[in-house]
This record gives structure tokens, C-alpha cells and sequence, in this order.
């Protein structure tokens, strides 16, 4: 295994393309760490990040987004109190990845390169609208962080490509987001379903909306016929029992070790009107 | 004479009594003188046995056996 | 029955630092993996991907020509003609014609570096021919099942029946119709428990050394070091005195660590590499694949109750599978299933059977979790049914001193009575519950275990003493073996220091199992203390010119008996200590012998869970655990039995069991997916000592380990009935069963 | 495969260490430093007994590479006690009860240390879910959790 601390993007992706082995780019490390010590994967090339420049940056962009660095750990997400005034409910998807020991080192870009499905720092990422800042050897291109995953373990990142940074949109006024999952302890699980609601309101009417569920298909997903639904509701009964309905019908989950098929279909249904519920407090003004 | 109660998976190793009378002083001559009485008992015992003597389990066979105590062959004891 | 009322000890009942505590809390103490030596070589296992599979050929060829390399052992490395247990332990520990599970060593390797290790045991090539498997214990005692090993039944096993049957037990006594017929319900249900793991945080290590000339060493992390040296020698053909096998502190063992797995293995490459240390640690995944679990159970329990709630007659019928060896504990699962109550007849049929899972290992309290689990929420559905407070319904059973046991024999002094008497009396059994809340009740019995014990004590020059004792230090006994020595002496508990001595320092020891290090450790560190103490007399008599029976021990001093005696001033242990070169020579006191004098322990347990009616997701509100220690020697070390038997218990019943593919492999062999408890999980776990005190110790000392990780089981399948309706029987009761369970219940 | 020389800081102590690139932190600590406090309970982070910290960041030791560790501050059990004086952490451990086989002990003590340096006074279940990381098996908890309130009352009397 050949370790390199890349000090700029450009010579991270240009090791990477010329590389003819396993290639793994090393951030927080912890599923690589684990990959390589299990014997998984035992990279040829293993391309450290966290010594380029503004790798570990939480900035405020000038129309009032965010640009999340790729090495940030979840633990300096969580006490970046500005970013979790506005993005809460990303926030708090990362920060639910792993113990607090692991929320040390795990990052937003690695949770989502992993490409596992049931990736909580994900889902909320896809809700708000995010994009990634992708570095390659044809320069820098952005893309929303929905098309990165492309199946258990796989994105769709081209050789040498890698992610520089996550983008989230400006909040703007009378924005909500929220995540949940549901594991069987209450800590220390992967999520066996998942569910992010990011939404705005006007008085007390949902105008926009954005749905997205994790750990019930091969890949995390948006249901925009969801999020149809919320829109210009009120969130009345009615329309959480429908949401909750084309969430489950959204679902094509499998049965494995962590959760049968027909139960993570169930919950998470249950989980989207949890979630919604949440977000739509917070859009009308309640942070908690 | 000891009076000894057996399970009653022996029963087919003794008959239909599962209560045996030997001649012993301790558990090592109880259990000597039933598979003396009983040879089909011989592998079941050699496999290891407890022996509660008035509600007491033992393992050990220099054990005495007060007369008229009451005596339960049980299947080997072991713990965590 | 508080313990408060025992006020006539001066150190017994008190709550001192363990000696042990400062070298645990700065990091100092050393566990298995923590020591090296000089030339040490580090070993790796190839284990089997196939749950059963004959070996047809292990090429070792390019792992022996990788620099570093120095040994590489199979099969073919260890002595043939084995027979019954010692060839189970040699099968178990390499595979020989077949791997008969998932993680079964096939072969071994030492190296020049951990990685250098690892390297080479990936370069080592098994040829596996894939045979069927089976995993399930009521797939295996089919007729067609596959079949592990022919000719593997002993001689309980009847003519006739199915391969994997490789004990059966039965026994009884009443008229089992008679009392069915008596009883106004009889109801008869079929309970599964998964197999669990101990789950000791710190994985098996040991650092083994052998020469070409048989002489050996081993430091090892185990719950019995004499148990190891006999294993190991057994195995590899060794004479036992020979091999000197040192204890490491160990970090949990729950009788997981009471054998062997990779310590053989460690011996059997150092001899080959000329006598090199060498030092194994295995992997998590490797703990979990290949070490002990407990057994699976599948369970017919059939039970006549009366209207008044009087128990009529009860049969249990018990399958358990311990893996692809004889050990499942369905003997002892079946003598705790009925303990707790008086039963005029009652049947017990078990069946302990072959899978191709790894071999069972002992698991606090084997096999009475299971029973229990299936016993008490029969009980609970029972009372259900006739209306009748499940309480007043163990109470009204209740055995007591004198009644005859399920298992046969009559109880002598026991404390349940007391302990449900104590749990009524708790605030939890009367605290108010709220909607999807519900509180569950059980009971839980073990015998507890005396055993091969041999302790010395000896005088230091200054009237100090060190104790030798041979039961490894789990959950701080060495504080309870010194509280009872310096009780005994008459001296400062500070004064006493307790060492875990190695295999050659002490006769056989049996291992810190079956819940009796302070029992039997304690009971022999007291009697050696006595023969001290007679020492000590005999040289203050001589001094004075008296008759040594004229001389008592009282407040660590020697004193005249009576006014008739003598007048002399006391001779305290220090000036005793301090002369002993001029009036004899070294003064120590030993006691060794199988001990008995056990007492039983039971336990009551209550617990309040909260369950989501929308995800099947159980929360532990409140939880209770109430059992008789006889006598608490270290009360917070009683505790903390108390409430770590229960947390491995909730662990059982909700989330923790072994998940196997359709393969055969061990799908959650990491922590992620073994799902042990965590600290969130849990609230408080309150504790209540009942203290019934055990007249075959002189402290009245019950066993008090083991226990306490039986009640959890049915306790929260009753909690859960009561908060939502719903009946599990199967366990682990993890969120897809649960509400799949209340969605049968409301018709949906 | 080569070592690359690794330069760094522990329990403020300046050392220097060879590293296989593949050896974690956890390994170079136990295995070139001789600092065996720090357990491996599993290797995957999912135990937390090889909890230290990395620049005051509680991690993982397990899931930091040694050659990770280059110019940065490591802080183990070994360096929790100053001197003879042991930290408020370690003494309530001991008087609670709250070890008994210990081996969770020193990844217990460096996480709640870390707490209690980020929040003086955590409520039981903030106690509870920081700790979620560090399995124990012997004690249920219930002792652990205990012993950190108490601690973290002590030395807020103590820094009145």
C-alpha cells in the first residue's frame, strides 16, 4: 500500500487516474479503516485529503449557501451552530453515523462515497437540494449529491474523479428540514430505514418540498410524488397517512440481517410522517 | 444399604425400579457397586455424574453417605 | 433481610477499593494481548469459509517461502488416537478430515510481524469439497439431516433415533397425567431462544512458548488457568507439569474462557519454530465465528395450572444444538426449567444435537436462560388467562427449605420466598405505567458450583499476608477473597494483598465458573487463614509456656484463653510475623479440597418496557433485580453481578442473537450487527440484596454470577404482552418480530 | 513495504515511531510505543476501547492509520492521571464499582474525560449516548454512568 498526503485536489485526482490499482482516498477513514483491516480491501493507493487546504472548512458562501469541506468531521458539523440553525436536519443525519468516538473522523463526503444505501448523513443532503463540488482530471464539474450514488457500494464517480466539497443552498425564509431513522438499539446501528423531509412554508401551507428515503433500495432516493403530496398542505392528518402511504409504495427494499423487506417498508412510511412533522415545526419557526 | 434415585432415562439400562439399593459408605462405592449391579449403567457414569446426598450436590466420591440419606443420581453440573 | 442487620462483621458487607483498581484505571493492568518477550513471533489462523466442507488438501508452500515465515501448522502437526472430550477439544481447536463450521481453524502460522502474519495466512491455499450443512436445531434432529459425525451418540442415546442426537436426557417423577388431569388449564406452547454470545469485550490472546523438549509457558487471558494447561497438554501430548500457564487479567468471560481455542495452536507453532514465543490475538469476527457462543433452543413446555393458580404437573421438552460437538446444556436447562416451584409431577426430555455452528461454550448460568424463558412466560400466559396475579402465583408455588426439587433432591436453605417477597415490597413493582407501557415479572434459579480448590495464604515479616488463589479475577473477587481473609485474621483489609498465581504455585484449581470464586476461593482462603491462625497460636503458646489449646485468636492477636490460661499481653500478628524465623520458620496456612456447601441463588426480576405500537422498537423503562447472595461479602461487586446479569439478559431477549445465511456463514460476526447492549439502551438497573445466608459457608456466601441473566428473558416477553398484547415466544423479540406480532394481534 | 518515520506527540511527550502504512494507530500505540492501556475489543470502531484522543478529538484508535498521527497530539489513558494524582474520573471509578473485568475501562475513562471537558454538567442521558461508542459487558452501565456524574459534580465544585 502506497500512502500519499495530497497537498491540492488536482495531484489527489491526478494520482488516482494514473493509478492501476485499488485506489482509495482516505478523509475520516473509518470505512476505509475498517475495509483494510477486515481485508476487504487492501488499497494500492490509499490518497490522503485532509492536508489540501480548506479541507476542513465550514464556509458561508455570498447568496447565503454553504460549502462543506470534504475532511470535515461530523462532530465540528454538530457544533457549527450557524449551519444547524439553517440545515438541522442535515446536521443531524451526520451526527447519527457512528459513535461519538467515530463522529471524530467520519465525514458528510465520505458517508456519501461509501455508497452504501443506508447512509444517514446522506439522505438529509439529498432533501435540501445539495450538490458536490467534483474534482477530476477534466477539471471541476458539479452535480447533485442524488446522481452520486449508484448502488450498494458504488457511485458514479469516473476514475480520478473525487469530491472537493458538499454545497447547500441558501435556507431562505421558512425553511424546515429533518432526518430519522430507525435502528433497533439507539445508537450504533445502520439505519434500517431512513427518511429526510426538507420543506418551506408560507403561514401555515407547505410549499415546497423535497423527500428523500434511505436503507429501502439499492441506492438513497428522492419520491418526488412525496413531496407532491406535502405540497400546499397543511400537514392535516390526511395528507401525513397518504405521505406515509407513497413513502412505503416508494420503497423496494431487501430482507437482510438488519430488517425484513415488509418491515422497513412499514416503517418507513411511519418515519415520513415523523419526519414531516418535525420539519414542518421547524419551517414555522420551532428549532427544537 | 444407600437408596439410590436414578433418572429415568437409566430405566433402560435397570428396568422399571429406578430406585437402586447398594452397599456403600460413600459415593465412590455407590457408584462402583451400581454399575457392578448394573453394568449398562458403566458408560453413562463414566461420563460424569453429580450425586446429591440430602439435597447436597457433589462431585467427589470420598463423600460419605450418612445411612438413610436420601441420594439423587443427576446428570453432570457445570457453570459459566 | 437487609444487609444491614448483619452488623457483627467488621469488614464483610463493606464497599473498599478493589485491589485491582488503580492498575485498571491508569491502564497499567495487563490483559492477554498486553505482553510480549524477547524473539516473539505473532500468529494467524486460516479459519474455514464453509460451514461444512471436507478438506481435501491444504497447500501451505507459498506461505512457507515468504520472509519472515517461521512456522505454519495443520491437522498434521498434533498427535493421533484421541478419543471423547480431549479429541472434541484437538477437532475444535484444527480441523482435521472436515471443517464442521463457519471460522473452523484449518491451519496456523507464525511470523516476524502481525502483518507479515496475516500476509502469509492469506498465501495458504485449503481445497474444500462443500458438503451440506445444517444450523437450525429443528432442521438438525430431522431424520435426513445432514450429518456431522457418525457414531458421535453416547450412551444415553437410544437405538433409533436421529443422527444429530448425541445425548438425550430424561427424567421425572409424579403421575404427569394424573396431574394434568387435576388441573383446570393445561396449556402446551413451543419457545425458541437464538444462540448469543458471551461477548467479553477483550478478544481471546495468549502468548505461548514450547521447546523440542516438552517444557513450556503460556501467559493467557482465561477463567481457569489449570483447566488451559490440561486442555493444551491433552491436545498436543504434553506432560501437564511441564507446561506452566500464567493468567493475564482477563476482561470478561461470562464461561466463555473456561477452554481452549487458538492456545494449542500458539504451542504447536512455537515448537516448530524452535521454541519462540508466539503470540496469538484474535479478531473480533474470529471471537464471534469461532469461539464459544451458548446453544440454540427450541423448547415444548406443557404446564397444569388450577384455578387458585396451583401448579399441577409440568413436562419440558428440549432441543438445543451447542454446534458441531456434544455440549449444548439441555441437562442443566432442563433442571432450572421447573426449580422455582413445587410440582407433584413433572417431566424433563432433552435432546442435545449436532449443527454446523461453532462449539457451545459455557454461558453464565448455561442453559437457564433458555428454560426459563420458556418456563415463566408459560406461567405468565397461564395467569393471563385465569385472571390471576402472576405474583401471587410464583408465591403461592414457591418452593421453600425442605420441598423437593424439580431435579430430584429437597432444597436445603434457599431464599426465594424472600426474594419475591422483597420484590413485592419495591417501589418498581407498584409504579404507575403509562399507554404502550407494560411490566413484566419472571423468576430465575441457578445452582451455583464449590469445586477443586487450593489456596495458601503466607505471613509476610511484617504481619501482612498475601493470599494465593487460583480463580482468575473476573468482577473483582480478589476484594471479596481479602475482605474475608482480613475478616478471618482479624486485620486491615489493606493488609492482605490476593495474587492469581500461576499453574505450578497451587494444586489444581478449577476455573472461575459455575459462580464460585467467592464461594469456594473465599471458603478455602478462610480455612487456610484458620490453619494460620493455629500456627500462629501454637508459636505464641510456645513463647508463653502454655498449652497451645489455651490460646485464642482474637483481633488479629493471640491471647490467653481465660484468666486460668495465663497472664501474658496479646501477641499480635506482626510480632508473631516478625519472629517467626527464630520460632520455626515460615508460617503460612493452606486449604485445598473439592468443595461443597453450595447454595442455590434466586432471583426475581421486573421490568417496565415502553413499546412503539408503529415500529415494534422495545424501551426499557425501569428494571429490578432482586436475588438471595446468601451474604454479600463486597456488596457493589454484588450489584454489579446483579445489573450486568440483566443487561446481558435485555440483550438476549431484544437484540442479540446469531444470524446465518442460507450459506452457512455467520452473517454479524462484527459489533455493528451483534447488537450488545449500549449504555443508551438501558436506564438505571436497580437492585435489591436479599440475604438468606448459605449455612455451607462461613459467611454464608451464595454464588451470586450467574443468576441474574436468567429472569430478563421471559420478563420483557411479558412486559411486551402487557404493554401491547402481543405474545413472543420466539426470541430475539427485535423490532421486525415485535410488530409483526401486535399487526397479528390487531388482525392486520 | 516500507515504514515511513512517524514524529508525534503523547501525553505531551515527543516520540518517534517506524509504521507500516497499513498499522493503525492503535497498533503503533500497543505495539512500537509499549503504551498497552489502550484495548482492541473489535477493530471496527463499534467498541470504543481504544478510545483516544487526536488533537483533543475523541477517535478511535482503531480507525486512525499510524502514519496519521505524524505532527499531531495524541492523548491516551497513560496520560490521564498527573503524576501520583489520579483524575476525578479514575478515583469514582474505583470508589463506584463501576469496572469489574476493567478491559472497557481505560476507553471509558478517555471518552468521558472528553465529555466532561466539553460539558461540565451532562444530564444522565447526554451521559448515556456520548458513551454510546464504549460497550461494556460486565457492569450494565448502570455504575459507569454513576461514576461520571459523580465526577463531573466533583469538579464542578471544584472549579467554583
Amino acid at each position: 500500500m502506497r500512502y500519499h498526503a495530497a497537498k491540492t485536489f488536482e495531484e489527489a485526482a491526478s494520482i488516482a487516474a494514473k493509478a492501476d490499482g485499488v485506489t482509495r482516498f482516505l478523509a475520516g477513514g473509518t470505512d476505509v479503516l475498517v475495509q483494510l483491516r477486515a481485508g476487504l480491501v487492501t488499497p494500492d493507493d490509499l490518497i490522503d485529503l485532509k492536508h489540501i487546504d480548506g479541507v476542513q472548512d465550514i464556509t458561508r458562501l455570498d447568496d447565503g449557501g454553504w460549502e462543506i469541506g470534504v475532511a470535515v468531521a461530523g462532530a465540528r458539523l454538530g457544533a457549527h451552530e450557524a449551519l444547524c440553525a439553517d440545515w438541522p436536519g442535515v446536521v443531524e443525519g451526520m451526527e447519527l453515523v457512528g459513535s461519538t468516538q467515530v463522529q471524530g473522523r467520519a465525514t458528510l463526503t465520505g458517508n456519501l462515497c461509501n455508497g452504501s444505501p443506508a447512509a444517514d448523513g446522506v439522505p438529509g443532503l439529498v432533501a435540501a437540494g445539495a450538490v458536490a463540488k467534483i474534482v477530476g482530471p477534466d477539471g471541476m464539474r458539479e452535480i447533485p449529491i442524488e446522481e452520486i450514488p449508484a448502488g450498494p457500494g458504488k457511485t458514479t464517480l469516473a476514475k480520478g474523479e473525487l469530491i472537493a466539497a458538499v454545497r447547500l443552498p441558501a435556507r431562505g425564509a421558512g425553511g424546515g428540514d429533518a432526518y430519522q431513522r430507525f435502528i433497533p438499539r439507539t445508537e450504533m446501528d445502520i439505519a434500517v430505514a431512513g427518511c429526510a423531509i426538507n420543506l418551506r412554508v408560507e403561514g401555515d401551507t407547505i410549499t415546497e418540498a423535497r423527500v428523500a428515503i434511505g436503507a429501502v433500495a439499492p441506492t438513497i432516493r428522492l419520491v418526488p410524488e412525496a413531496a407532491e403530496l406535502l405540497v400546499g398542505s397543511t400537514l392535516d392528518a390526511a395528507t401525513a397517512d397518504a405521505l406515509a402511504a407513497a413513502v412505503s409504495a416508494a420503497a423496494n427494499p431487501i430482507t437482510d440481517k438488519r430488517g425484513t423487506s415488509e418491515f422497513r417498508t412499514e416503517v418507513v412510511g411511519v418515519l415520513a410522517r415523523r419526519v414531516a412533522q418535525t420539519a414542518y415545526d421547524r419551517a414555522k419557526g420551532d428549532r427544537s | 444399604m444407600v437408596e439410590v434415585n436414578l433418572w429415568s432415562g437409566m430405566r433402560r439400562f435397570v428396568g422399571d425400579d429406578l430406585t437402586v439399593e447398594v452397599e456403600a459408605e460413600t459415593i465412590g462405592e455407590m457408584l462402583d457397586a451400581l454399575v457392578a449391579a448394573h453394568p449398562a449403567l458403566k458408560p453413562v457414569i463414566d461420563q460424569g455424574v453429580s450425586v446429591a446426598v440430602d439435597g447436597e450436590i457433589h462431585q467427589g466420591r470420598h463423600v460419605p453417605i450418612p445411612q438413610g440419606a436420601e441420594v439423587f443420581l443427576m446428570h453432570r453440573l457445570k457453570g459459566g | 433481610m437487609a444487609k444491614d442487620e448483619f452488623r457483627e462483621f467488621r469488614l464483610v458487607g463493606t464497599r473498599p477499593d478493589r485491589p485491582d483498581g488503580l492498575d485498571k484505571v491508569t491502564g497499567r493492568a495487563r490483559y492477554g494481548a498486553d505482553i510480549s518477550a524477547p524473539g516473539m513471533l505473532w500468529g494467524a489462523v486460516v479459519r474455514s469459509p464453509h460451514a461444512h466442507a471436507r478438506i481435501v488438501k491444504i497447500d501451505t508452500s507459498k506461505a512457507e517461502a515468504l520472509s519472515g515465515v517461521k512456522a505454519v501448522v495443520t491437522r498434521a502437526d498434533f498427535p493421533t488416537g484421541l478419543t471423547g472430550d480431549e479429541w472434541d477439544l484437538q477437532e475444535n481447536t484444527m480441523a482435521g478430515d472436515k471443517a464442521l463450521y463457519d471460522g473452523h481453524a484449518v491451519a496456523a502460522v507464525a511470523a516476524t510481524s502481525k502483518l507479515r502474519a496475516e500476509e502469509a495466512a492469506r498465501l495458504i491455499e485449503v481445497e474444500y469439497e462443500v458438503l451440506p450443512h445444517v444450523i437450525d436445531v429443528d432442521d438438525a434432529i430431522k431424520p435426513d439431516a445432514p450429518v456431522i459425525r457418525e457414531g458421535a451418540a453416547d450412551a444415553t442415546v437410544p437405538e433409533g433415533m436421529p443422527p444429530n442426537v448425541v445425548r438425550y436426557f430424561e427424567h421425572g417423577r409424579g403421575d404427569l397425567d394424573a396431574g394434568f388431569a387435576e388441573a383446570d388449564l393445561v396449556r402446551e406452547n413451543t419457545y425458541r431462544t437464538e444462540a448469543t454470545h458471551q461477548g467479553y469485550i477483550e478478544p481471546h490472546a495468549c502468548l505461548g512458548q514450547l521447546g523440542e523438549d516438552g517444557k513450556g509457558e503460556m501467559w493467557v487471558c482465561t477463567q481457569g488457568h489449570w483447566f488451559i494447561r490440561k486442555m493444551c497438554a491433552d491436545v498436543l501430548g504434553l506432560e501437564k507439569s511441564q507446561l506452566r500457564v500464567t493468567p493475564s487479567e482477563i476482561g470478561g468471560g461470562f464461561g466463555g474462557k473456561t477452554t481452549i481455542f487458538m492456545e494449542p495452536l500458539s504451542l504447536a507453532l512455537s515448537r516448530k519454530a524452535g521454541g519462540r514465543p508466539v503470540k496469538i490475538v484474535m479478531s473480533r469476527s474470529e471471537v464471534l465465528r469461532a469461539t464459544g457462543p451458548t446453544a440454540s433452543a427450541s423448547m415444548d413446555v406443557k404446564i397444569g395450572m388450577k384455578k387458585d393458580g396451583t401448579l399441577t404437573a409440568g413436562r419440558a421438552e428440549f432441543r438445543m444444538q451447542g454446534g458441531a460437538f456434544w455440549g449444548a446444556p439441555v441437562d442443566m436447562a432442563l433442571d432450572c426449567a421447573f426449580a422455582a416451584y413445587k410440582l407433584p409431577a413433572v417431566m424433563h426430555i432433552g435432546y442435545d444435537v449436532l449443527a454446523n455452528r461453532p462449539k457451545a461454550a459455557a454461558y453464565r448460568a448455561p442453559g437457564s436462560p433458555m428454560a426459563a424463558c420458556a418456563v415463566e412466560s408459560l406461567i405468565d400466559e397461564m395467569c393471563r388467562e385465569l385472571g390471576l396475579d402472576p405474583m401471587e402465583v410464583r408465591l403461592k408455588n414457591a418452593v421453600r427449605e425442605g420441598d423437593r426439587s424439580s431435579y430430584g433432591p429437597k432444597f436445603k436453605s434457599i431464599g426465594l420466598v424472600e426474594t419475591l417477597e422483597a420484590t413485592k415490597a419495591h417501589p418498581n413493582f407498584s409504579a404507575p405505567l403509562g399507554p404502550n407501557q407494560g411490566r413484566g415479572i419472571a423468576s430465575g434459579f441457578w445452582f451455583n458450583h464449590g469445586g477443586e480448590t487450593s489456596v495458601t495464604i503466607a505471613l509476610s515479616e511484617d504481619g501482612t499476608v498475601t493470599v494465593s488463589a487460583g480463580t482468575p479475577d473476573i468482577g473483582g473477587s480478589r476484594a471479596s477473597i481479602a475482605l474475608m481473609t482480613a475478616e478471618t485474621l482479624g486485620i486491615p483489609y489493606e493488609n492482605v494483598r490476593v495474587n492469581i498465581v500461576e499453574t505450578g504455585a497451587l494444586g489444581v484449581n478449577e476455573p472461575t465458573h459455575g459462580s464460585r470464586a467467592t464461594f469456594a476461593t473465599g471458603k478455602a482462603a478462610v480455612e487456610a487463614a484458620n490453619a494460620a491462625i493455629k500456627e500462629m497460636c501454637r508459636r505464641a503458646a510456645v513463647e508463653w509456656g502454655i498449652d497451645p489449646e489455651a490460646v485464642e485468636w482474637v483481633d488479629g492477636a493471640a491471647q490467653p484463653a481465660g484468666p486460668n490460661a495465663g497472664k501474658f499481653p496479646p501477641m499480635s500478628i506482626a510480632e508473631i510475623a516478625g519472629n517467626m524465623g527464630s520460632t520455626g520458620g515460615p508460617i503460612s496456612g493452606h486449604h485445598e479440597g473439592n468443595l461443597g456447601g453450595v447454595g442455590a441463588s434466586f432471583g426475581c426480576h421486573v421490568v417496565d418496557v415502553e413499546v412503539d405500537p408503529e415500529t415494534g422498537r422495545t424501551t426499557i423503562l425501569r428494571y429490578l433485580v432482586v436475588q438471595d447472595a446468601g451474604r454479600a461479602i463486597h456488596p457493589a461487586y454484588v450489584e454489579g453481578q446483579y445489573q450486568g446479569g440483566a443487561a446481558q439478559g435485555i440483550g438476549w431477549a431484544l437484540n442479540e442473537g446469531y444470524v446465518y445465511g442460507e450459506d452457512g456463514r455467520l452473517q454479524n460476526s462484527v459489533f455493528l450487527d451483534y447488537r450488545v447492549p449500549v449504555a443508551s439502551d438501558l436506564p438505571m438497573i436497580d437492585t435489591v440484596i436479599v440475604e438468606v445466608p448459605n449455612p455451607g459457608h462461613p459467611f454464608g456466601v451464595r454464588g451470586v454470577g450467574e443468576t441474574g441473566i436468567t429472569p430478563p428473558l421471559p420478563a420483557i416477553a411479558n412486559a411486551i404482552h402487557a404493554a401491547t398484547g402481543a405474545r413472543l415466544r420466539h426470541l430475539p423479540m427485535n423490532p421486525p418480530s415485535v410488530l409483526a406480532a401486535i399487526k397479528a394481534v390487531k388482525g392486520g | 513495504m516500507s515504514k515511513i518515520h512517524v514524529t508525534t506527540t503523547v501525553n505531551g511527550d515527543s516520540v518517534e515511531f517506524l509504521a507500516d502504512p497499513r498499522e493503525t494507530l492503535l497498533d503503533c500505540l500497543r505495539d512500537h510505543l509499549d503504551l498497552t492501556g489502550t484495548k482492541e475489543g473489535c477493530g471496527t470502531g463499534d467498541c470504543g476501547a481504544c478510545s483516544v484522543t487526536l488533537d483533543g478529538t475523541l477517535v478511535c484508535s482503531c480507525l486512525v492509520l499510524g502514519i496519521e498521527a505524524e505532527g499531531r497530539e495524541i492523548g491516551t489513558i497513560e496520560g490521564l492521571a498527573q503524576g501520583h494524582e489520579l483524575h476525578p474520573l479514575q478515583r469514582k471509578f474505583i470508589e463506584h464499582a463501576a469496572l469489574q473485568c476493567g478491559f472497557c475501562t481505560p476507553g471509558f475513562l478517555v471518552a468521558a474525560k472528553a465529555l466532561l471537558d466539553k460539558n461540565p454538567n451532562p444530564t444522565e442521558t447526554e451521559v448515556r449516548y456520548w458513551l454510546a461508542g464504549n460497550l461494556c459487558r460486565c457492569t450494565g452501565y448502570d455504575k459507569i454512568v454513576r461514576a461520571v456524574m459523580d465526577a463531573a459534580e466533583e469538579m464542578r465544585k471544584e472549579a467554583v
